[in-house]
């Protein structure tokens, strides 16, 4: 608790405040101020267009992240504990993580047109490889002697996954959801500013054509806000809850 | 009750530390396995549980003390005993007979060594298994809670009779307590030196008969090929 | 020495042919200065040269730089082209007039706020219709959207003026609604320069003869690649065409865009034309930043 | 060996094999097939183009690369060691982390120009929060009995970094750069697109202008051809090298 | 030499498994530590070591032989040597003295757990300290070996005799080769029950002393607070 306090009530009103100090020197429009991006996030918010907005990205971002995670972890855990299929897969996962989004999501928009499917495909082809590649260090560094007494004491598959990988898997879980989250919501940005009529990214765009910084503040804080919740709220504690065996050993070391 | 009346472990030629052997465990033999240390009595039993790369799966029901306890570290010791299938209300009374009862809570890094390995026995006596392994069941435990362990599993054995045990030790004294067979393992490979039932005339002499094996083990020199 | 204009433009974009011309017959030595030619790949990408300082003008449309001026950057607007685009159906299809495009599938270049489509959604209101709502909108970047019309995925394709005319001199479209029949449906004179070189307003003034050295040296590039056709095939590298129709396409396109010149009257046209867009009348960009009479391209 | 000589001789084949086969079925300038991007890749390395591109982007790749990790991992360490420091910073992370790549890079442009250290800033500060996040779960795992160990026998911080640490980070670390190569050359083409008139993100741009998907992908593939080089040459036997300990201990489990 | 002429080490009121308590080490001192299993023994040699949360380092020279081995599991013996200190050529020969002569290029996952406990024993004795602490250095070896490694620490000991040695143990004969002081830690929370020097007489006597303090320490219900 007191961590996220502090983080929630010292440290984000400190920002806000070097901002708001750094608009009034500049005074330009190039960098507004707090409260003109507030005026902003407030003015989108009466007319509804922010939720609008927000709301689709955040559908799209949660769909293609629940898929990203879910197939780049089996991939990335298959790849870490069997060799031949590493070796056979390690070169497509290089040129997947490095083809730029750009090129997929405009090869992926032209072969099968300008429709949402395309959109998320794009995104979770872009995500897996990077879920696959944490993931498959991760499983490359398990304990083969937790390995062996599971073995020995008969662990079903599942129970192995979740009692002996998943515990293990853990942080690297917890980096590939954060890096994730983040890289997806960048792609589903640039998905959206190439063939989408409504979502943040293209909300940006519009903001990016008229140099409106206010405008494009307002709605990258606005889902990073949300970010920042779904942090406090949900992988903070989670973190807690899943790490407490961890801190209870040290805490007489 | 067990599949194998006379189970045979057999040791291929070509293993690394292992010399070939064949082995052949009856239900009701209680082993003590003895040898210098890194001679491959832990190679020997995990070989025999199955756990060597490209080994199948033994169809025994096994419960293995590993020589560290191994339990997995995010979970309480509740959680790891009923993670082998120990009942929910089990748990506290066979806790208890380690000398455990009130530790169910804890996690395994917060418990000494000693405490640590006892609930390691508890998870493999829970199994009720058809071969049991114990390595070194009794390190790191001082004698009165020695004791007490061997009293358990000696009353465990004659509840069951059909299961057989291997108990890797370093002591006559517990092999005089469990024991009603003997191997020695000696040698690079390593193979069996000595492989007896105990009577009660052999058990008279045990404590000398090892020490003169561990006598000539040692005298050997242990070369260790890198 | 003479002084150094440095512009930003894109690689593939009209304002390089101008330029690259402008140079290569030392239009700019001619005026007293040294035209500096910093390419991009995109739009943004000069509005940010020109946003940050990194070059003195660039080309850019007139809402962006009314946008700038709303912000307090003010820029001077010297006309450079009217191409607003154009709205294509597909050859043959039954789309001649506003009702028509009720329920299609529209794809829109750009976004909600380039020209062509602005103009459309007025004249549509003009009548009566919300087309953002009667008809299915889909935004996106133009090559994309070209693709897609070319696989059927839109009846009507509202897109800059290059990208139109590759299609229509493909055969693979045709212009549903001129613009300039819009523009009359609205009462707006044809031939606004909706394009523009700009340059900090401070800057502008700073450079005075600098700034009529460039007006008087684009004037003269616009009249020779009007009027000698040949100049044309030294451009042609630059255009990047796949055959002769796509090449005479554009260099129609280009001669057709150059604006007519800016007087009192047209420039209270373009303010109009501001205002329609969006922006309150009270900030629309006053007169004396629009670089009148650019001298003889009449 | 086996494993990169399988994938290099086995899998890359098959996968270009597969591509022949599908723009030759297909037969459509929107998959070009591979014959037509190598003539486009042998066209732009004849005219010197490919080269100078290439040279250009990886220059910035490698120097964006190299600061965001230095700092990300110092950072990420930091953080994941001092729970005060964590506190403090984590909001900071997340607002970087989730700050658009393009929101970034447009302020960063606009307020120091134009200029390569403004590109590169970018860059960093893009993949910084990233490498940090992944290496503080990292930091946060790692074994407090090898800490007391070290700090009975009186390692010195060097000591203790390069020889508990970093071999326990190491898992991290490849997971940070695999994923970070990537990341770093996504937004380096953003960059480049945005504010540069060189490098392959303005040649990627200009062939999705003319919508040249040829030239796409031979500017992508001449990148991704020099990450496999870097896997395979760089990378692996590293891995190969820092893991040996791990499967000499299994070899005989 | 050593800085401590009779170093004083306080446990605070407060702790959470030991008494207050403030012990004495005399230069010289070879104290072993006997006491039930998880009743504090590791808990106050890392006390000692300045480990707990919150301690400054002692200003001592200690080698610390962990109850589990702990080497750098990515580091060969010879650079888990190197690491404290130990020079180029003496690797191989401090290997030797604990029976790992032809080990020195292998990781501690590659050994038994009997040989790399032998290696980490090597490794704190290689520190030359002022303050010797072994966590039970005898488990997991045979006797043989054990005896050989009493031997070596008792030759190490008369070699350097400013250095104290402290050795949590559980085996009266143990204490009776290796000490001159007996602690007995019982009770909870953890206090020294028994602190006596030995001399000719006590020895003799020994063994059945800590049996009787065994016998008492099991007697009590260990309770264990959650
Ligand atoms: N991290 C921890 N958190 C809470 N309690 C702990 C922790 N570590 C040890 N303990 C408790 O402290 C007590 C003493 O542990 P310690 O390891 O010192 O015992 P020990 O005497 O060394 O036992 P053993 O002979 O089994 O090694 C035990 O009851 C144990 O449960
Ligand atoms: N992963 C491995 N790779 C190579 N050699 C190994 C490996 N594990 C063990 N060995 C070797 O096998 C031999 C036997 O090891 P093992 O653990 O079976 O000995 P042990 O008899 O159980 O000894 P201890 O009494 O010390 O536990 C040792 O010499 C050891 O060096
Ligand atoms: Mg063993
Ligand atoms: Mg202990």
């Amino acid at each position: 608790m007191r961590r996220s306090a502090l983080a929630c009530w010292v440290v984000l009103p400190l920002l806000v405040g070097l901002w708001g100090v750094l608009a009034w020197q500049l005074d330009t429009s190039l960098l507004p101020s707090p409260a003109a991006v507030l005026n902003t996030l407030q003015r989108e918010a009466a007319s509804g267009e922010l939720q609008r907005h927000l709301a689709v990205t955040l559908q799209r971002v949660a769909l293609s992240f629940l898929l990203a995670m879910a197939f780049g972890t089996l991939i990335g855990i298959a790849m870490g504990r069997l060799v031949w299929l590493d070796a056979l897969l390690d070169p497509l996962l290089v040129l997947l993580l490095n083809l730029p989004a750009l090129v997929l999501i405009i090869l992926l928009y032209v072969w099968f047109g300008l429709v949402e499917a395309a959109a998320i495909l794009a995104v979770v082809i872009n995500k897996v490889p990077n879920v696959a590649v944490t993931l498959r260090e991760g499983a490359r560094s398990l304990d083969p002697r937790l390995e062996q007494m599971a073995r020995a004491y008969g662990f079903s598959p599942l129970m192995r996954l979740r009692h002996v990988w998943l515990p293990q898997l853990f942080p690297y879980l917890m980096a590939a959801t954060r890096g994730g989250l983040a890289l997806i919501w960048k792609i589903v940005l640039v998905v959206e500013l190439l063939g989408r009529s409504d979502g943040v990214g293209f909300q940006l765009h519009l903001a990016f054509q008229v140099f409106d910084v206010a405008g494009l503040l307002a709605y990258s804080l606005a889902f990073i806000a949300i970010v920042q919740l779904i942090e406090l709220g949900l992988l903070q504690p989670l973190e807690r809850r899943a790490t407490r065996w961890r801190r209870t050993g040290v805490e007489h070391a | 009750m067990p599949e194998f009346v006379k189970s045979e472990f057999v040791v291929p030629a070509g293993h690394a530390i292992l010399a070939p052997m064949s082995l052949k465990v009856a239900p009701g033999d209680h082993i003590c396995l003895l040898g210098p240390s890194g001679i491959g009595k832990t190679t020997l039993l995990n070989r025999l549980t199955g756990l060597e790369r490209g080994q199948p799966r033994p169809t025994l029901r096994i419960g293995y003390l590993f020589q560290e306890h191994r339990l997995l570290p995010w979970r309480t010791l509740r959680d790891n005993l009923r993670l082998v299938g120990v009942g929910r209300d089990q748990v506290e009374p066979l806790l208890a007979r380690v000398g455990l009862e009130q530790a169910a809570d804890r996690y395994p890094d917060q418990l000494s060594l000693g405490m640590a390995r006892r609930a390691a026995l508890a998870r493999c006596l829970a199994m009720r298994p058809d071969l049991l392994l114990l390595d070194e069941p009794f390190a790191s435990l001082d004698p009165h809670r020695a004791d007490e362990l061997k009293r358990l599993i000696r009353t465990l054995l004659k509840q069951f009779p059909a299961m057989a045990m291997i108990c890797v030790t370093h002591e006559a004294r517990d092999a005089e307590a469990l024991a009603n067979r003997i191997w020695y393992l000696a040698g690079r490979p390593a193979h069996l030196r000595y492989d007896a039932r105990l009577d009660a005339e052999t058990h008279a002499g045990l404590a000398r008969r090892l020490d003169a094996l561990g006598r000539q083990a040692s005298g050997e020199s242990l070369s260790i090929e890198s | 020495e003479p002084p150094l204009l440095r512009l930003s433009v894109l690689q593939f974009g009209t304002a390089h042919w101008e330029l690259d011309h402008l140079q290569r017959h030392g239009l700019d030595r001619d005026e007293g200065f040294v035209l500096d030619v910093r390419l991009v790949a995109n739009l943004p990408a000069s509005r940010i040269a020109v946003s940050s300082g990194d070059v003195d003008g660039a080309v850019v449309d007139l809402t962006w730089a009314q946008a700038r001026h709303v912000a307090g950057h003010s820029y001077r607007y010297l006309p450079y082209s009217s191409q607003m685009g154009d709205v294509l159906a597909a050859p043959g299809a039954p789309i001649h007039d506003i009702e028509d495009l009720r329920g299609k599938r529209i794809g829109v270049a750009g976004g909600p706020d380039s020209k062509g489509w602005v103009l459309l959604t007025r004249a549509a209101q003009a009548r009566g219709m919300a087309l953002e709502r009667e008809a299915q909108v889909q935004f996106g970047a133009p090559p994309l959207l070209s693709q897609a019309f070319r696989r059927g995925q839109f009846d009507v394709l509202v897109t800059f003026w290059h990208f139109a005319a590759e299609l229509t001199a493909a055969g693979e479209a045709d212009v549903a609604l001129p613009m300039d029949s819009l523009l009359a449906s609205l009462d707006i004179p044809t031939g606004l320069p909706i394009l523009g070189y700009v340059f900090h307003d401070d800057w502008a003034d700073d450079h005075q003869a600098l700034v009529a050295g460039f007006v008087r040296a684009v004037a003269s590039t616009k009249r020779q690649l009007r009027d000698d056709p040949d100049h044309w095939e030294a451009l042609r590298p630059l255009m990047r065409v796949s055959d002769d129709a796509h090449f005479t396409a554009l260099r129609q396109g280009y001669l057709q865009g150059i604006p007519e010149p800016l007087d009192e009257a047209r420039v209270a046209a373009l303010q109009r034309l501001l205002v329609m867009a969006g922006s309150a009348a009270e900030e629309v960009m006053p007169a004396r930043l629009f670089v009148l009479d650019p001298g003889g391209v009449p």
